[in-house]
């Protein structure tokens, strides 16, 4: 666990995006546009909403999620450079903790984007604090980051990487997916403090113990 | 038998049905995984 | 072959009838839930408990399959032996027949006895979200065609998937327990098994084991025996 | 000073390499030659720690690759077909990049003077010719000042003139005393570059050659005759 190497191997996937960028408009478009088709799935008065919207904002995060995880180590072993960064007296683990960072801020700011726009499409009222929601999303993003990190190295050298990591992905989240969504209506309808609530506690935990395994099985993965 | 109203055991008759659909075809099946085995031990002797 | 051809169908019809003699006594001569543990009139938990006969037999098997999985997976980590990930990949494939069955039967059941093909009813929901885990596992091994890649990654995903079994286990119940109205475990559990009960859920148990057992044993045999076939073809080359 | 001993590796039931025997002193440049499926690139692979090996062992300097990787890493430098470099990033920016990994503090423009590409420090890499690319791909693999460098069939797909300034820059470096192991079809390049070397087919060394004593021609037959 090198500090320095994990920062310098973020800090360079950060620029290498913000030069191209299109990982990062790619997913936004797609948030925005998916937060609209739901917007149309419900009408915006009715008191359904209040009930499905958790749901909706969670789901977009998980597709848009989808779609920036498969770069992470996709591009890497495509262009090859990958090779270079094992030549590297970096561990495995460095390279995962640093794919892991740099989606988890990738995500986060399609979230700090999305959220008060999902406030504004459905003019929705947390009847919890936003915060709360906020931090709930956010331990959601984290578990969805560790897990579709690992598994886009995992997927790196089969054929259609993309389509195969979709399904490997959900599956092994559905704990984590239930619990935000539990935890998500709690704070935003019933308006439970967060501290309060199991389900977030227990998502919280799987998401270490999925980045604990993560950790320890990322070295076969590597393994050519 | 336990007491049981017409409805309930029409209602069971049709889970026996399917389950009996089911079982069979789960049978036939490793029957087949069986008389494969039997097949390819021939054809590696 | 251990056993000859006429021996393994006696062994499948005597299994073939048991099943289904139990599933028969199952559902007619055990009497309906007593009355103190009904919610309310008509509840359809007066027989749609027996459920648990299906559903727990669907989470025990799928759970077995995921544990050979895993035991497949990390001995062959460890000793890079192809057998190792041949018996994981034959149990996966074993898993997901035997899970897809048990699951059409428990969702037959709960439609006809509870009026809704699927009551979330948690076990059978762990069986479902599993079922996806190992569709995830055997799609993989469908994408990568290197074969000691293909065994090092699957066995990787074997591993990571087994650790979801607990979890999802333990977050489907809370999601059930989270909806009152659905079909709730506390008050299924609440009844306690007579002897009868008990006997038919043991025969079905084994019943069920030995299908398993003689499944992945037949699998596993037909994979290596493609192997073999396979180097003999090589080798001719 | 790179030491193989009895290195085999084999994939399901293709044997790459089959106990191979090695050692090449510090400073020596030293050629793999071969044709293709003969096992260069594994052995390559296997030096540059990218792949495990089924049975054997390797030395760099006296440190055993398998204990510690990361060790070993730090003492060779790898320039292969692939540059390893990052099309969106300028040269100076990847350069800073792998000094980090590297935890080293080279002089990145002396750098760049070295391998004549100090006047496109500030392009991005993208915008590079191949020959370019390599010539960066050299100062990747020296910035952290490696006693090993490995250079695997760099110059393919080159044409003569980045052939040329690859040449000279090896040159240079080995005149800075360090050691040069270098795989490669190309038998004159082999010739320019390196003293000894062997010649390997279906993963076995079979046949030692001292590359400035033999005439020419008869380098010819040995390599036309394994096919």
């Amino acid at each position: 666990m090198n500090f320095k190497h994990i920062l310098s191997v973020v800090k360079k996937d950060l620029r290498v995006e913000s030069r191209g960028k299109e990982t990062v408009n790619f997913m936004f478009l797609f948030t925005f546009i998916s937060l609209l088709m739901f917007n149309f799935a419900t009408d915006p008065f009715s008191p359904v909403l209040n009930d499905v919207a958790p749901g909706f904002l969670w789901f977009v995060f998980i597709f848009a999620g989808m779609l920036g995880l498969s770069r992470a180590f996709l591009k890497e072993k495509e262009t090859g450079t990958l090779q270079g960064l094992s030549l590297a007296p970096i561990s495995n683990d460095d390279i995962l903790y640093a794919k892991i960072i740099y989606n988890l801020i990738l995500m986060l700011g399609i979230q700090i984007i999305a959220f008060p726009l999902f406030i504004v499409l459905f003019n929705y009222n947390i009847a919890g604090s936003t915060l709360d929601a906020f931090l709930v999303l956010t331990i959601g993003n984290v578990g969805f980051v560790v897990v579709g990190s690992f598994m886009s190295a995992l997927v790196m050298s089969a054929r259609s990487r993309e389509l195969v990591l979709q399904i490997i992905v959900l599956p092994l989240l559905l704990p984590v997916i239930i619990l935000i969504i539990i935890s998500l209506r709690k704070v935003m309808i019933d308006a439970i403090p967060l501290l309060s609530i199991g389900e977030i506690k227990l998502a919280a935990s799987y998401v270490v113990i999925m980045a604990v395994l993560a950790s320890l099985l990322f070295d076969y993965i590597m393994e050519e | 038998m336990t007491e049981l109203t017409p409805a309930e055991v029409a209602m069971f008759r049709q889970i026996m049905a399917v389950a009996a659909i089911l079982w069979t075809l789960l049978i036939i099946y490793i029957g087949y995984l069986d008389s494969k085995v039997r097949s390819l031990d021939e054809r590696l002797k | 072959m251990k056993f000859q051809r006429k021996q393994a169908v006696i062994l499948l019809a005597v299994l073939w009838a048991v099943v289904l003699y139990a599933m028969y006594q199952v559902l007619f001569s055990l009497g309906p839930l007593s009355e103190e543990l009904l919610r309310f009139e008509g509840d359809p938990m007066r027989h749609g408990y027996k459920i648990f006969f299906f559903s727990m037999q669907a989470a025990a098997i799928t759970y077995i399959a995921f544990a050979v999985v895993l035991v497949g997976s990390v001995v062959y980590l460890r000793t890079k032996n192809l057998k190792w990930d041949t018996i994981a990949s034959s149990s996966a494939k074993v898993g997901i027949v035997f899970t897809t069955i048990l699951l059409v039967n428990g969702a037959i059941f709960s439609n006809v006895g509870w009026g809704a093909y699927w009551n979330w009813d948690p076990r059978q929901t762990t069986s479902l979200f599993l079922w996806f885990i190992l569709a995830a596992y055997l799609s993989l091994r469908t994408a990568v065609d290197n074969i000691e890649t293909r065994a090092r990654l699957s066995a990787v995903l074997g591993i990571f998937g087994f650790v979801g079994v607990p979890l999802t286990h333990i977050s489907s119940t809370i999601w059930v327990s989270n909806h009152p109205q659905l079909y709730n475990t506390a008050q299924s559990s609440g009844f306690s098994l007579d002897k009868s009960g008990l006997t038919l859920f043991m025969i079905l148990m084994t019943s069920f084991l030995i299908l398993y057992i003689y499944m992945l044993w037949l699998t596993y045999k037909i994979e290596t025996q493609n192997q073999i076939y396979q180097n003999i073809l090589r080798g001719e080359q | 000073m790179i030491q193989v001993e009895k290195l085999s590796k084999r994939f399901n039931n293709f044997t790459a390499l089959d106990g191979i025997s090695l050692h090449i002193k510090q400073g020596e440049s030293f050629a793999l030659l071969g044709p293709n499926g003969a096992g260069k690139t594994t052995l390559v692979g296997i030096l540059s720690t990218l792949l495990k090996p089924s049975s054997g062992r390797v030395l760099i300097d006296s440190v055993d690759i398998a204990e510690e990787p990361e060790e070993a890493k730090r003492r060779i430098g790898v320039v292969s077909h692939n540059p390893y470099l990052y099309d969106e990033l300028t040269a100076k920016e990847n350069l800073e990049f792998f000094a980090e990994l590297y935890d080293s503090e080279p002089d990145i423009n002396s750098l760049l003077a070295q391998v004549n590409l100090d006047h496109r420090a500030r392009d991005m890499v993208g915008t590079f010719s191949r020959g370019m690319k390599q010539r960066l791909s050299i100062a990747r693999a020296i910035l952290h000042d490696p006693s090993i460098l490995i250079l695997d069939e760099p110059t393919s797909g080159l044409d003569i003139t980045s052939r040329k300034a690859f040449y000279s820059l090896i040159k240079n470096l080995k005149s800075r005393g360090k050691t040069i192991l270098l795989t490669t079809h190309y038998l004159d390049e082999a010739r320019l570059l390196c003293d000894r070397g062997v010649v390997l087919n279906r993963g076995k060394v079979v046949r030692d050659i001292d590359l400035q004593a033999s005439e020419a021609l008869e380098l010819e037959d040995i390599f036309e005759g394994l096919g």
